[in-house]
């Protein structure tokens, strides 16, 4: 078993595994925006009558969900845009808390982005115009890693400022509750 | 002596080609001055060193081909040697020991006149290192003379400059080469630099502490004008930005303060107030676009504003998509930021 | 054999006096030991080399195979694993230089390039350099000390496993596009939990622990080996320079590594559980990461180089045909370059802003370590000089290497002094100076003592023609990539910048260096080519081809598996050229199990007779488990709770004492 | 085994000694009895100028209830000796849940509340039993203004004059309504919410104009002081807190006191390019005014961001105090307590009009117990400091230079970027935050409910844009020194000394009430209502509201002509927004820091909005 003999053998194991490539670090800098627009989500629970279904998952849901890097970019806009004036570090303030486990409009991840997008009336800003699609989603990865909601590889401890509540790789995920709207 | 050799080292070197833009030899302040004359000290003194042992080795091999009894076992003898050997021993010991402290000498009378040479300073500029570009910020005791401008200094020769080095994320570090030796940008801990210029020119300075994706993309443009020119210089830096004049430029105005730029952009005078990316009041007046990703040019205007991702991949200003109608206006308005 | 003490005492016990009870109980044991068979003098040849060979086989087929403790096993194992290490992290270098072959080329995207450079850096100094180095002791300084095995095999074995575990690790996580991409150094707070999400910096870290855990462990062995097995006379004053290296080298590696486990277990414990060691805003310190890596940082790097300079003694020795001038010397000269290295990691961080008189106390000691070193490069010139030297293969990489690492040194004192350092640190300058030191001081001697010891290894010499033209082909390659980037290091062109902008003047030393990268790379084919080839078509070498002085010579090619038939006695620092004939040895090892001699620390007299541990899985369990262990915590700290069951119970089962016949037994004789 | 058994003892002790250390953790300071410091002194003191204090009508017309704004009620029926029977009369629900700090009014029979947004404005008729609403006046606000009201959506009062009720709304405007028919007789839109302005403030009607102050110094807004007519609602003057004097309504006959108030446009020079126009120094707090010399006086707010390193300069007319002549608004004089504000102490506190002897004759003075935690007596003809002395712990600046007026920092307390600053006292809110304090003509004492908070601060880069907080600064607040969140003193200030002081565990968020029965009426943050003596701060009467008390107690003669004592519930606030916010405990910083320090509160108190009145029973 000589070494030339191990070294190839690695290399093409290695390329076979690449395309079972950890979806979680991928960087996607997309130079082009994603076409479709942000859906109008529905808030949790809400009735629909007549046997009507709940619109589908927004296709890019999973690639923001638990990706680390759009977790981080959120992490960055969320403090550059302010959103901690209102929020702060998921405690609220101004804004309503947003690392419990309560929804008023909704906390899939394509919910949240229409509420950054749409802006709500009690004094939610509306962002559409102010912030670029993939801005608006990176932002609510994010807020969803407020309350524990992705998997703890892709969130960080903490950020390199004054620390705030516990780590969030160490807050649980919430037991899913009739009224939470936040499965995925 | 020392001027004319250095002067003469970069030919040495075969580096004679260009215009020293962003090199050591560039020789353009008091601090690569000094680097230079310590630089070619230490070279000689490594060359010559460098010679010795090489000489010694090559007589090493030659003389004992001939020698009919050398000390080996084949004769029996190899637990002798030379005679003058332990004498050579401790003369090269005290060679070596001679030339280092030479050295170490004159490193710490270079420091100290450096150092020396960097007191009184009459300008003040804050540098705040950001993931992949320079936000800079004049200083000047009349608070609303404070100028904040973005990957582009301006000295005035001859004026010992102290810039004030801090960091809003990582470690970076300030490095134009021409001018002086690098300081790193520390989160959390101030450091400075006192630069004294001596000649005026363009020169180019790079982050040399890596900082991430974009550490190759984080140059800024040095800029060293006589001291009329300086001042001419900030006094128009200080005004707001020009106001749009004809139609294009005023939908590019109406979508560069309303749309997404203002968030993180500045153009003084504007509604745009953003203080997280690069200030945009005068960026038609700098040389470089994306902390010298590209030389400032319409085109590169256009490339840039366009789709920035694919330019600088990872870089925080997101590709917006917008349409070929209001690129064409944006580009148009930005030209005017004279 | 029933024990000794339980009958003697409940025969009448009163009446008989104490006198007799005592003789009746050395009759007994000297009963006893006529019973052990023992390798007297007069048991020599085919019947001895029979009977060692049954005592020290291990067992056959794959739970052998993996459960081994022979030293050379483990050590031929730990080089062809670093060598692997090595050929993909050249390959890293290959697509870093393409990448940079022409300025702003778009070859390889900027994210993927960071990976490259970290794989680059991490793999050499981790996986490659200093395992080898180990792995090129543990396989010689026992054969060259006069002993059958290490101490502690056992814990050789595991050295080895978690060093491969560690590796498969990195690589693995490299494959699964989680490969870290924050440098081989990770400096924070670019490393920590805010600007490197995800779990690549963690996989860099536990990187570290693994190898760290393995470097400490084979340097346990490796002291405990050359302090306690040398052969009977081998006094310190007469232990091969070699072996004098790889002792310092190891207390070195015991002093050092624990600092990097400690910086990178915090910044693991940053990025998991959000402390705050590096946070400047909770007044932790980002440059509290940099004293604690530089402080293991700068003592790696002489790991790496000491080893070669053993090297390089053994060489010039045996091909100019005389023991090296002033060996106390070179000895002093390694003992102070290993202490010295200890003083001077500050150098590394003259650019971060700390009290410039701090700065002048680390010129002067950086600038002062180079003193022992070139010391050593005048007692390798001294003996040139009075001895007659043959440019045979392994003599042209030790002038390869003079060549090469005085330039290197010269360059190291040069970025000693603040002035110059603020200039070239940081810059493809500093890039040029540690790669002529580790390439030109570490890996040419490593490539020449490989030539020198395959002989020994397989019994086959390597090619000697094959063997100088890849020794140009590596001189050529070498200086035509790296002197370019001395000046492209002048010319403004700082590390680890994926992409330059033309007209700097930086294309043409790039081109250079770029190619001078494949002449490299076709000369590292060439010696692996010329090794696999010489495996099978080499020609034989007897036990002694280069007729060189030390012990390992003194036995066949390859040694057998108990190494000596009888363990020699030594009487000068060059055996074999001063003794005619057969070596004088010493008998009364058992032949029926598993025994080593062990000898004082200073006089090497012999003291005690002690069993060797069998082969066990132990250590390869006990290695998956913690490898599980580190592995697991990446992701959550409960696995450092769990993981501690099975770790506990694979080190029990391994350290459960077996029944011991009877107790290790003073020499009478 | 001798070894043994010492190595036992030892570990013994030392056992022993880490649990005595850790279970005589001060537990949680309970409100202790009142801290006697000094006497009350026989001779000459401070008495309300005539003109801005008339003779006590029995009304409560204005949060003030005067222009010299002493908060204190002539009426004595209610004494030391009686208040134990002091019982409910009456209470009335406001609907509303967030945070009240407004006082009732009470107008020749009739009582008029506004509340909290959505601002309801109520009219209640005394003269009925149990008091009936007459008639509902209902302005209702943009809810979006909710979302840019930094400290919870407040309002601080209406006021009463000349037949109409005159108040501001969340979303900016000022309403003029009709006192006895409830219609709108005017309305008047100052505030844009889109630039993150609100208005909160109670506003001053003196001299035919109501005057009126924009908040959203949090939120980047520049800070301005509008003059409206009080029949038509037209502004007739508008005098910014920024800007050039031309802006600012500096004149000829601008003369302030210290020489570093005194220079050409100011408002500019003393700001970074630019920055003055998103620069803060809102008036959000209370005015006063003299009759006599048609004067009003009011504070500024703080500068915005709060991070001082992104506004060099001392960045005028911020944390400073006006004297501006009402018909024209020109400038008069201006001091300035906190040059470049480091902690937020926006200097809008409560300016207190009084006369004290001075050598033989008085000198018309203005009492100011500042957010920096120094009392400041100020000369209202000048401006001149005559005394300022800390009345709270501070360790963050050395105290007030009176030859130049300016206040003298603590290097060491600065926030800086990227690194926190510990134990910075007082915090941001300050020694004492808006909640007046009273002032008796009889003791002469000032009555101040106030803080006793720290905070730990670490400053970043704010990011502009309008309509979103501009802030830039991570807070962490908790107990000061003794670890009792709130204080209430009686301050002499003749003497410049305290004279006796309650320790309060929950800060002390509402406004203080003096009456002539020598009582001190003032609510704790968990509900209770209490009266002490004026002259020892004796505790005499309590009672527990539904919910935390921030509002101001008035206290007023009914139709019967008893004396009746009214106060209206609902926790919130700056303080309260962790209850009124329903904000998550677990997030220290919430709140602008404010959560970390009362994290307790949930548990003590719900929200709420209810009316008590008390009288003593027939």
């Amino acid at each position: 078993m000589s070494s030339r003999f191990r070294a190839s053998l690695l290399f093409l194991g290695a390329a076979a595994l690449t395309l079972a490539a950890c979806e979680r670090e991928e960087h996607h800098s997309r130079s082009k925006p994603i076409g479709e627009t942000v859906p109008a989500g529905s808030s949790p629970q809400t009735i629909y009558p007549g046997g009507s279904v709940p619109p589908a998952l927004d296709a890019r849901a999973k690639l923001f969900n638990n990706n680390a890097n759009a977790i981080s970019m959120g992490q960055t806009l969320y403090q550059q845009m302010n959103c901690v004036g209102c929020h702060s570090h998921g405690g609220g303030g101004m804004g309503p808390p947003l690392m419990d486990d309560q929804w008023r409009y909704g906390g899939r991840i394509d919910q949240i982005a229409t509420t950054i997008a749409e802006g709500r009336p009690n004094g939610m800003p509306a962002w559409r115009g102010k912030l670029t699609e993939d801005q608006i989603w990176d932002l609510a990865a994010y807020v969803r890693s407020m309350s524990g909601l992705p998997s703890k590889d892709a969130v960080s401890s903490r950020s390199e400022s004054m620390s705030g509540p516990t780590p969030q790789t160490l807050t649980a995920k919430p037991q899913p509750t009739n009224s939470d709207a936040a499965p995925q | 002596m020392t001027r004319r050799a250095t002067a003469i080292l970069p030919l040495l070197l075969g580096a004679c080609s260009y215009q020293h833009y962003q090199s050591a030899f560039g020789n353009a302040a008091v601090e690569d001055s000094q680097f230079l004359i310590l630089f070619t000290i230490f070279l000689v003194v490594c060359v010559v060193m460098y010679v010795l042992v090489m000489g010694f080795m090559l007589l090493g091999f030659l003389r004992s081909r001939g020698a009919a009894e050398a000390n080996v076992v084949e004769t029996g003898r190899h637990h002798h040697s030379h005679p003058l050997m332990r004498t050579a021993l401790i003369g090269w010991t005290a060679l070596i020991g001679v030339g280092l402290a030479a050295l170490a000498i004159a490193s710490f009378f270079t420091d100290r006149s450096m150092a020396k040479a960097a007191t009184g300073e009459k300008l003040s500029i804050t540098l705040t290192a950001n993931q992949w570009w320079w936000d800079v910020q004049y200083n000047s005791s009349d608070a609303s003379k404070t100028l904040r401008t973005a990957n582009e200094l301006h000295l005035p020769v001859g004026v010992p400059v102290r810039i004030t080095l801090a960091s809003n994320d990582v470690i970076h570090s300030f490095w134009v080469p021409s001018l002086a030796g690098k300081q790193d940008l520390i989160p959390g801990r101030e450091s400075d630099i006192t630069i004294v210029p001596k000649r005026t020119g363009i020169f180019r300075g790079q982050c040399a502490e890596f900082c991430g994706a974009q550490h190759a993309h984080m140059a800024l443009v040095v800029n060293v004008d006589s001291y009329p020119d300086f001042i001419k210089w900030w006094d128009h830096q200080l005004q707001p930005a020009a106001a749009p004049t004809n139609p294009v430029t005023l939908a590019g105005y109406e979508y560069v303060t309303t749309g997404p730029c203002g968030a993180c952009h500045n153009i003084g005078g504007t509604p745009a107030s953003g203080t997280v990316a690069p200030d945009l009041t005068h960026l038609a007046s700098r040389r470089s676009i994306a902390a010298g990703t590209l030389p400032m040019s319409e085109g590169n205007l256009y490339g840039w504003v366009e789709d920035p991702q694919s330019l600088k991949p990872g870089v925080k200003m997101p590709t917006i998509g917008l349409e070929p109608g209001q690129l064409h206006a944006v580009v148009a308005y930005l030209e005017t930021l004279k | 054999m029933t024990d000794v003490r339980a009958d003697a005492f409940d025969a009448a016990p009163a009446r008989q006096s104490e006198r007799e009870r005592v003789e009746a109980e050395n009759r007994q044991l000297a009963e006893e030991r006529k019973k052990i068979a023992r390798d007297g003098p007069k048991l020599k040849g085919e019947k001895l080399a029979a009977r060692l060979d049954l005592a020290w086989r291990r067992p056959r087929g794959i739970i052998g195979w993996l459960a081994t403790v022979d030293h050379k096993e483990i050590g031929r194992r730990y080089i062809i694993t670093a060598l692997g290490f090595f050929v993909l992290g050249g390959i890293m270098a290959l697509l870093m230089r393409l990448q940079l072959a022409q300025p702003d080329s778009n070859l390889i995207g900027a994210e993927r390039y960071n990976q490259l450079f970290t794989m680059h850096g991490s793999t050499m100094m981790f996986l490659f350099a200093v395992p080898v180095m180990e792995g090129v002791a543990v396989y010689i300084i026992p054969l060259m000390l006069g002993t059958r095995s290490t101490a502690f095999p056992r814990l050789n074995a595991f050295s080895y496993y978690m060093y491969l575990f560690g590796g498969l690790m990195l690589w693995g996580a490299f494959v699964l596009n989680i490969a870290p991409d924050v440098g081989w150094f990770a400096y924070t707070p670019l490393s920590g939990p805010q600007f490197s999400p995800g779990k690549r910096a963690d996989v860099w870290a536990q990187m570290i622990t693994f190898t760290e855990v393995a470097a400490l462990a084979a340097a346990v062995v490796l002291t405990s080996t050359i302090l306690k097995c040398r052969a009977p006379g081998m006094t310190l004053a007469r232990m091969p320079l070699f072996a004098w290296a790889m002792l310092v080298v190891a207390v070195m590696i015991i002093f050092s590594m624990p600092s990097v486990a400690l910086c990178s277990g915090m910044l693991i414990s940053d990025r998991l559980v959000g402390t705050n060691f590096y946070n400047a805003a909770e007044h932790g310190d980002a440059l509290l990461w940099q004293h604690l890596f530089w402080f293991f940082g700068h003592p790696e790097v002489y790991i790496i180089f000491l080893p070669a300079t053993g090297f390089v003694s053994v060489m010039v020795e045996t091909f100019c045909r005389r023991p090296v001038f002033g060996h106390a010397v070179v000895v002093l000269a390694l003992i102070s370059t290993g202490i010295l290295a200890f003083g001077l990691w500050v150098h590394h961080m003259f650019a971060t802003g700390l009290p410039r008189v701090g700065y002048s106390f680390y010129t002067a000691a950086s600038m002062s370590v180079s003193i022992p070193t070139g010391l050593q490069i005048f007692c390798w010139l001294a003996t040139i000089w009075d001895g007659r030297p043959r440019f045979q293969v392994p003599m042209l990489y030790v002038v390869g290497f003079i060549v090469t690492f005085v330039i290197g040194g010269l360059t190291g004192v040069m970025v000693a002094a603040v002035p110059l350092d603020l200039q070239l640190h940081d810059t493809y300058f500093v890039v040029a100076h540690f790669h002529y030191v580790l390439i030109g001081g570490a890996v040419f001697p490593l490539l020449g003592i490989f030539t020198y010891w395959f002989p020994k290894i397989t019994g086959r010499m390597m090619n000697d023609t094959v063997g100088k033209v890849s020794f140009w082909l590596v001189f050529v390659g070498f200086h035509l990539t790296f002197f370019p980037m001395h000046l492209s290091g002048l010319l403004g062109m700082p590390r680890r910048v994926y992409t330059y902008p033309a007209g700097l003047g930086l294309e043409v030393p790039n081109l250079l260096s770029t190619l001078g990268t494949f002449i490299l790379a076709a000369a590292v084919v060439l010696f692996v080519v010329n090794g696999l080839i010489s495996l099978y078509r080499g020609v034989i070498a007897g036990p002694n081809p280069w007729g060189a002085a030390s012990l390992e010579w003194a036995t066949s090619s390859p040694p057998p598996v108990y190494n000596f038939e009888h363990i020699p006695v030594v009487e000068s620092d060059t055996p074999l050229w001063d003794v005619e004939g057969e070596l004088p040895v010493v008998t009364g090892l058992r032949v029926d199990e598993k025994e080593i001699l062990l000898t004082t620390v200073v006089a090497a007299a012999p003291d005690l007779r002690e069993p060797v541990p069998a082969a066990s899985l132990w250590p390869l369990i006990g290695a998956m488990a913690v490898g599980i262990v580190f592995v697991a915590s990446i992701f959550s700290p409960w696995a450092l709770v769990f993981g501690l069951v099975p770790c506990g119970i694979a080190f029990a089962a391994w350290f459960w004492p077996k029944e011991l016949k009877r107790n290790p037994e003073p020499v009478i004789s | 085994m001798r070894r043994v058994g010492t190595a036992v003892t030892v570990i013994g002790v030392l056992a022993a000694a880490s649990a005595l250390i850790s279970c005589n953790k001060n537990p949680a300071a309970k409100s202790t009895g009142p801290l006697i410091y000094a006497k009350i002194e026989g001779g000459p003191h401070a008495l309300p100028p005539a003109a801005a204090a008339p003779a006590d009508d029995g009304n409560w017309t204005m949060p003030g209830k005067n222009y010299a704004s002493t908060r204190f009620s002539a009426l004595s029926q209610i004494t030391p000796a009686n208040i134990g029977k002091l019982a409910l009369a009456f209470t009335f629900s406001t609907g509303t849940t967030k945070g009240f700090e407004a006082p009732p009014l009470v107008v020749n029979g009739t009582m008029y509340i506004i509340t909290p947004f959505p601002n309801y404005l109520y009219a209640l008729d005394l003269t009925k039993p149990g008091a009936p609403a007459k008639w509902t006046f209902k302005p209702k606000p943009a809810a979006a203004a909710q979302g840019v009201a930094c400290c919870d959506v407040v309002n601080r009062g209406a006021v009463y004059d000349d037949g109409k009720i005159f108040f501001n709304t969340l979303d900016g405007q000022t309403f003029a309504v009709d006192a006895n028919s409830g219609q709108m007789v005017w309305r008047t839109q100052l505030g844009d919410i889109q630039k993150g302005e609100t208005i909160t403030m109670a506003p001053l009607v003196a001299d035919g104009k109501v005057l009126v102050g924009n908040s959203g110094g949090e939120m980047g807004v520049r800070g301005w002081v509008a003059a409206l007519d009080e029949g038509s609602g037209k502004i007739a003057w508008k005098a910014y807190a920024t800007g050039p004097d031309k802006e600012v309504l500096i004149g000829p006959r601008f003369h302030p006191f210290y020489a570093s108030d005194r220079g050409h446009d100011l408002g500019v020079k003393s700001w970074p390019p630019d920055a003055w126009k998103i620069g803060g120094a809102n008036t959000w707090g209370w005015l006063s005014y003299d009759p006599e010399t048609h004067q009003v006086f009011y504070g500024t707010g703080n500068p915005g961001p709060w991070n001082p390193d992104q506004r060099p300069g001392d960045n005028k007319w911020s944390t400073g105090i006006f004297a501006r002549d009402i018909s024209t608004g020109e400038a008069l004089w201006y001091y300035q307590a906190s040059p470049h504000d480091l902690f937020d102490h926006d200097n809008v506190n409560e300016l207190i009009l009084a006369d004290i002897p001075w050598g033989n004759g008085r000198r018309p003075v203005i009492f100011h117990p500042g957010r920096n935690g120094y009392f400041y007596v100020f000369d209202r003809r000048t401006g001149q400091v005559l005394s300022a002395t800390p009345y709270g712990y501070i360790n963050s600046s050395k105290g007030v230079d009176l030859k130049s007026g300016r206040l003298i920092p603590v290097a060491e307390k600065a926030p800086k970027s990227g690194r926190v600053t510990r134990d910075i006292c007082p915090a941001s809110p300050g020694a004492k935050d808006w909640n007046p304090s009273a002032f008796s003509p009889i003791t002469g004492l000032v009555y101040i409910p106030h803080l006793n908070l720290c905070q730990d601060e670490g400053n970043m880069q704010a990011n502009y844009i309008s309509g979103t907080p501009y802030v830039g600064a991570d807070v962490k607040m908790y107990a000061g020194p003794g670890g009792n969140r709130g204080v209430f003193t009686a301050w002499d200030p003749i003497n410049h000394r305290k004279v006796w002081e309650i320790k309060e565990d929950l800060p002390l968020w509402s406004p203080a009430l003096a009456t002539g029965g020598n009582l001190i009426f003032y609510g704790t943050m968990d509900g209770w209502f209490k009266a002490v003596d004026a002259r020892n701060g004796k505790l005499l009467w309590q009672f527990k509201a539904g919910s935390g008390i921030i509002g101001q107690p008035i206290s007023y003669r009914g139709p019967d002509g008893r004396q009746y004592i009214a106060v209206i519930c609902g926790v919130g606030g700056w303080a309260g927004t962790i209850v009124s916010g329903q904000m998550d405990p677990r997030d220290p910083t919430g709140a602008l820091g404010f959560a970390n320090a009362v994290k307790d509160l949930p548990m003590k108190t719900t929200a709420g909005g209810m009316l008590y009145v008390f009288t003593l029973p027939r």
